[in-house]
């Protein structure tokens, strides 16, 4: 019973999805499931939401180490949640859009969670550089590869590399480095995504006909 | 399969004819005397038909103009609808310049109509005589699809050939995956070390197939996890996946004999936000300083902090992605990398099943059939196009035809 | 002056860790991570610049834009968070300015719930001010967020009423002039995607330009870029990568626009921090494997 | 001095700092109400505040980062609850339910007569909550198999159409571009990037590239003899891929961070 009817839920819905693109009048079935797919996520929001709270509350009644950090995320969590679900200060009131600006949704948003964000990312700058200092070292030929072609993409999308090599004839012109990072880009890039792409759509296809099948079944707890 | 694809074939030919009854082509003239002012060009021709491909309520009316609309004091066409059996007529839509066709979505199967287009020039209206009676209907396939049908059928049918014959016990190769073999010596050293393992699915939910090939790969995980007695931490970002990895790690502890060693706690949901989620995970990482860290699934930027911060603690790093833009960042910053295809065909490895294995070779002959199909477009695109052979042209678009999405 | 203040500090920082590095001493990270904050900030307080043209793919896309007849419909999606915001915001504004100029029809929506939120920063600050006589509901008009991501692309492309019953400020959307002859995206002249994660160009691509047969252009960080090229030009008539695409695309707008040359153009700005940061990674790179070689050198001599 | 005086000399300069930025900005707003200039001054005081805390943590793990995580993960929580509140419950699910809610949300409702099928996910979410209670947790596997029918059905489909079938057809490229004979091109062999040798060379690389990448993938054979030289260039073609990769990424995470220094200096120091 406990593994019978998910596995009677998952294909047959699966099935039918697949069914539903060959037959014109079940084409919109797969908007549909795509729609429900969205409103149970929303009650998995809650669901998460529901663990945080959960999770963290407890960190706190146990004053657990670090117990004040989930003070500061609970207040995170219900603050931005009572001015979002209740519009507050949005000029249009409860039918305006949620990120209208002068809320205080979008003031949040604006200020607090936007620069968390975008200052996350930009970390990335900084790892990247540490990165091509101790990672990328050409231990082996296919480093090599790796590095020589980042090389020359790095170099071709600045001004750096016009200079280098614009005294190259233009009977030799695909050797100037904006050229060769181009021509890379179109030819041997374009050939090794298509084989990745390729390679993706077979393991998702035969992946999801394992699915289907119920072969693969271990996030439902196994086979037991 | 062979049955399907008769079925397939027969519901084809069912379509093609019920299309082609249906395509009776209402051919009018202009009535003599509205005509007058412009009789020096032909009349224009105007033809209904059911819209093809379609669910039904839908009519397609196409109109080819010999010039009307480069007349001054052109306003645009009148399309009108009368419905045979009750007499009512409606003037549907005004369409301007450019149009050559339009679909009517207002229409019901069970009624018959007729249609007139009228050429709207500075005020009067040229009308056209109306066109054959046509009515509505549904298909029942897709005609565009028959290819991908038929291609779809042989790749599946090439997966479900071996996962049978696996099944009857046919012994099957398969390459070594290098990754593969490293995580159970991670898992090792992790206990060793008595630290722990942290296992990380990807930022995407359940919606994706990564997601749920990092989730099986975290089966095979968590069954050595439970043996070594490892602990294992596992941050995730959307509760599905909360729930779809405790069932995994609850089974697995169950079949390695130790449900109570298992325990809700060590899937944590963190935010859906990526860098909420990628700014705790990095916190972890370096409070509780992980052994081993696995990074199995969809990613996004926040590959390269993992990868980074994973790597200065010192952890053994297995990742695996269908991200290609990642890729690089594991590949540099990772000790293993499962590069697209292999993290999927990573959990059919490590369970071992034959049947599972089985699906592997079924992909294989999936890219067996593109190699060759690219091979033979590729010389017939060539030789069509360097030394203009009709017959080598044929083959070309042949597989155009064949490989085109519909 | 700035130029020289900043090629001596930088030149010399990377003398100093070329020195270390080959003296086989550990660099800390923290050494990198000040040195690559100095080198960017540098060039953003002295304002380095330097000249852009539009390459052939970025081009395409002005050329599309600037060749509709007026009065076509774009839909211009926002499908990016704050993240990529600095490398993607500066096209979607320079869109909004071509497409305005141009009198098209611009219809905006998003697949990102925090792309809302940029949009109607974008409103604001570019398209009211600077357009004040383009009219909601006839110019243009916010379609909002959907969750949902390429399932919203999978229903709009067939039946746009479905999915948004009305725009983001609740109005019906019979009730704006604009959507009269809009049933579904097959009805547009072109979309265009501004993204760079999932969904994005690609998701477009798959479920919106391709099943519907309408033009498809994209504007995308650069990180997710090179994956995009396998559709162009066939499914993408073109694509701006990152911000050197659109810095391209600002370039060419000034060009044939010269109102707009006292307009902030972001991307342009970017380009040099972007190129001096291009440097100090490249140099990184070498002085990294110099000093590989070296201690593999010593390595194999003890 | 122990570490512990030392963090909290450091906590005060930080709140000083704070403290003396809120007073500037709120000065120098611009609105007329001194209420949203004192508030605009802290919300931007604020972000430069979260901005700094998040960077700290690139010298070493500090309570400053670990405050910015904390909210981050609260407010990121937050804000998807409520972006999936009012689209998806109120912007798809309500139009379809309720007259009465949809007015109440202000809503257009829409008449439809399978409005009974809205209730299918409805049932599905509560099901996956039942994931809270120990006894039936079992239960939410429904929903989750629903799910992951979805995406099995729905991929199957869509990979097999976009990525396989027209990466496939997009790969029918001659290998002779401009073919007049052996004769002309020899004698226009040039290195131009737009000539037609460099053009037959992309076609060919593409072509071999594709063949030996998909070798690479090959699970059922093992990469010996040709099979394993295929194997070995696919592996190299995937390389430069990567790098290529690697070489754009760069450029885009360059760009955020000077999205942020500019708005160090810009929007807060305003020496720009």
């Amino acid at each position: 019973m406990k593994h019978q009817i998910p596995m009677l839920i998952l294909s047959a819905v699966g099935t039918l999805l697949v069914v539903s693109v060959f037959v014109p009048s079940a084409q919109h079935w797969g908007e549909d499931a795509t729609l429900y797919f969205d409103i149970i996520a929303v009650f998995a929001f809650f669901l998460g939401g529901g663990n945080l709270i959960r999770v963290h509350t407890e960190k706190v009644s146990h004053k657990s180490a670090g117990w004040i950090y989930s003070v500061v995320t609970l207040l995170g969590f219900g603050i931005m949640l009572v001015t979002g679900l209740f519009k507050i200060g949005n000029p249009n009131g409860i039918a305006g859009d949620l990120s209208k600006s002068g809320s205080y949704f979008q003031l949040l948003f604006q200020y607090v969670m936007s620069p968390l964000n975008s200052t996350m990312y930009a970390l990335l700058a900084f790892y990247v550089a540490s990165a091509s200092y101790r990672a990328f070292r050409a231990k082996n030929t296919e480093a090599t590869i790796l590095l020589v072609a980042a090389f020359v993409i790095l170099l071709g999308r600045t001004a750096l590399g016009v200079l280098l090599t614009n005294w190259i004839p233009a009977q030799l012109s695909v050797l100037q480095i904006p050229n060769l990072a181009i021509w890379i880009m179109n030819a041997p890039n374009l050939a090794g995504q298509r084989a990745i792409m390729i390679g993706i759509s077979l393991g998702v296809i035969s992946m999801s006909l394992r699915l289907l099948l119920g072969i693969e079944r271990t996030y439902l707890g196994g086979d037991s | 399969m062979i049955a399907l694809l008769r079925v397939a074939k027969f519901v084809v030919s069912l379509c093609s004819l019920l299309f082609i009854v249906s395509f009776l082509p209402g051919q009018s003239v202009y009535s003599q005397d509205t005509a007058s002012s412009v009789n020096n060009l032909p009349p224009i021709t105007v033809k209904a038909y059911d819209t093809e491909n379609d669910a039904g309520s839908s009519i397609t009316v196409e109109w080819s103009d010999p010039g009307y609309w480069r007349r001054e004091g052109f306003n645009g066409y009148r399309l009108s609808r009368k419905n045979v059996a009750s007499g009512i007529e409606d003037s549907l839509d005004v369409l301007p310049t450019g149009h050559v066709l339009h679909e009517d979505r207002s229409v019901s199967d069970d009624s018959s109509y007729t249609y007139t287009l009228a050429v709207l020039i500075n005020g009067a209206n040229l009308t056209s005589t109306s066109t054959e009676v046509v009515r509505s209907s549904k298909q029942w396939f897709d005609n565009r699809l028959t290819w991908v049908l038929i291609l779809g059928l042989i790749i599946c049918g090439a997966v479900i050939y071996f996962i049978e014959s696996a099944k009857r016990g046919t012994k099957l190769f398969l390459r070594r995956i290098a990754g593969l073999e490293a995580i159970d010596e991670a898992v090792g050293r992790a206990t060793e070390m008595g630290r722990p393992i942290l296992f990380i699915a990807g930022i995407q939910d359940m919606d994706d197939v990564q997601t749920i090939a990092g989730l099986t790969i975290l089966g095979s995980i968590a069954r050595t996890v439970a043996e070594y007695d490892t602990k294992i931490n596992m941050p995730v970002c959307t509760s599905l996946v909360m729930t779809a990895a405790r069932e995994t790690i609850k089974h697995a502890y169950v079949t390695a004999g130790r449900p109570d060693a298992y325990n809700d706690d060590m899937v944590r949901y963190v935010t859906n936000e990526q860098f909420g989620f990628v700014a705790a995970v990095d916190g972890i990482m370096v409070r509780e300083r992980p052994a081993a860290c696995f990074l199995l699934g969809a990613f996004f930027a926040e590959s390269l902090i993992m990868a980074e911060t994973g790597n200065s603690i010192g952890a053994i790093q297995v990742a695996g992605t269908a991200m290609p833009a990642q890729l690089p960042f594991f590949v540099a910053a990772c000790d293993y990398t499962l590069i697209g295809e292999e993290l999927f065909a990573a959990s059919a490895y490590l369970s071992g099943e034959p049947r599972q294995l089985g699906s592997l070779k079924g992909a294989d002959v999936g890219k067996a059939i593109a190699m060759i199909v690219i091979l033979v477009g590729v010389i017939a695109t060539t030789i069509a196009s360097a030394w203009n052979s009709e017959s080598m042209l044929w083959i070309e678009n042949l597989l155009r035809q064949m490989f085109s999405t519909g | 002056m700035g130029l020289i203040i900043s090629i001596i500090v930088i030149g010399g920082g990377l003398l100093w860790i070329l020195y270390l590095s080959i003296k086989g001493r550990d660099v800390d990270r923290r050494i990198v991570y000040l040195f690559v904050g100095t080198t960017v900030a540098l060039a953003i307080i002295f304002r380095l610049e330097f000249g852009e043209v539009a390459t052939p793919i970025v081009k395409s896309v002005f050329d599309k834009i600037e060749n509709l007849p007026a009065g076509s419909k774009i839909v211009l999606s926002y499908d990016f968070d704050p993240a990529m915001a600095p490398e993607v915001n500066p096209m979607a504004n320079a869109f909004i300015r071509h497409i305005l100029e141009k009198k098209h029809r611009l219809y905006f929506m998003s697949l990102w719930a925090t792309g809302q939120s940029l949009l109607s920063v974008s409103l604001d600050s570019v398209l009211k001010p600077e357009f004040p006589d383009a009219k909601y509901g006839v110019d243009y008009c916010n379609l909002g967020f959907k969750a949902g991501n390429e399932g919203v692309l999978n229903v709009v492309i067939t039946n746009l009423r479905k999915m948004f019953p009305s725009d983001a400020n609740g109005n019906s959307l019979d009730s704006l002039p604009m959507f009269k002859d809009v049933e579904s995206l097959k009805d547009m002249d072109l979309l265009i995607s501004i993204g760079g994660g999932k969904p994005g160009v690609k998701e477009w691509v798959l479920f919106a330009g391709d099943p519907g047969k309408v033009a498809m252009a994209g504007g995308s960080a650069a990180v997710s870029t090179p994956l995009l090229y396998p559709y162009w030009p066939k499914q993408l008539i073109g694509l701006l990568g990152g911000t050197k695409g659109a810095a391209e695309y600002e370039a060419e707008l000034i060009k044939r626009y010269p109102r707009f040359k006292d307009k902030s153009m972001p991307a342009l700005r970017m380009m040099g921090p972007q190129t001096m940061a291009h440097v100090v990674i490249i140099a990184f790179i070498v002085i990294g494997n110099i000093a590989y070689f070296r201690s593999r050198k010593k390595g194999e001599q003890s | 001095m122990t570490s512990k005086t030392a963090m909290r000399i450091l906590m005060a300069i930080v709140a000083l700092i704070f403290l003396f930025s809120w007073i500037i900005k709120s000065g120098s707003g611009v609105s007329d109400s001194t209420f949203t200039n004192v508030r605009d001054g802290f919300l931007i005081t604020f972000a430069v505040f979260l901005t700094l805390s998040i960077f700290s943590f690139l010298y070493h793990d500090n309570p400053f980062y670990k405050f910015a995580e904390s909210l981050y993960v609260g407010i990121s929580a937050g804000y998807w609850m409520c972006y999936g509140f009012w689209s998806t419950v109120v912007g798809n699910f309500v139009p379809r339910a309720s007259r009465s809610l949809s007015e109440f949300f202000h809503v257009p409702y829409q008449e439809r007569a399978d409005h009974i099928l809205i209730y299918i996910p409805i049932i599905f979410g509560l099901i996956l909550l039942t994931r809270l209670l120990p006894r039936i947790g079992w239960l939410s596997r429904w929903s989750l198999a629903f799910i992951i029918g979805t995406t099995a059905g729905l991929n199957l489909t869509r990979y097999l159409r976009s990525d396989f079938i027209s990466q496939v057809s997009n790969s029918f490229i001659p290998l002779f571009v401009d073919w007049k004979g052996a004769g002309d091109f020899i004698n226009h062999i040039s290195l131009a990037a737009d000539g037609q040798f460099i053009a037959i060379l992309s076609n060919w690389v593409i072509f071999v590239g594709v063949m030996c990448g998909l070798v690479y993938f090959f699970f059922s054979k093992e990469h010996k003899g040709t099979f394993g030289v295929a194997s070995r260039i696919g592996i190299w073609i995937l390389m430069i891929t990567f790098g290529a990769s690697f070489g754009y990424t760069v450029m885009g995470r360059i760009s955020l961070l000077v999205g942020r220094i500019t708005f160090l200096f810009g929007d807060w120091l305003n020496i720009l």
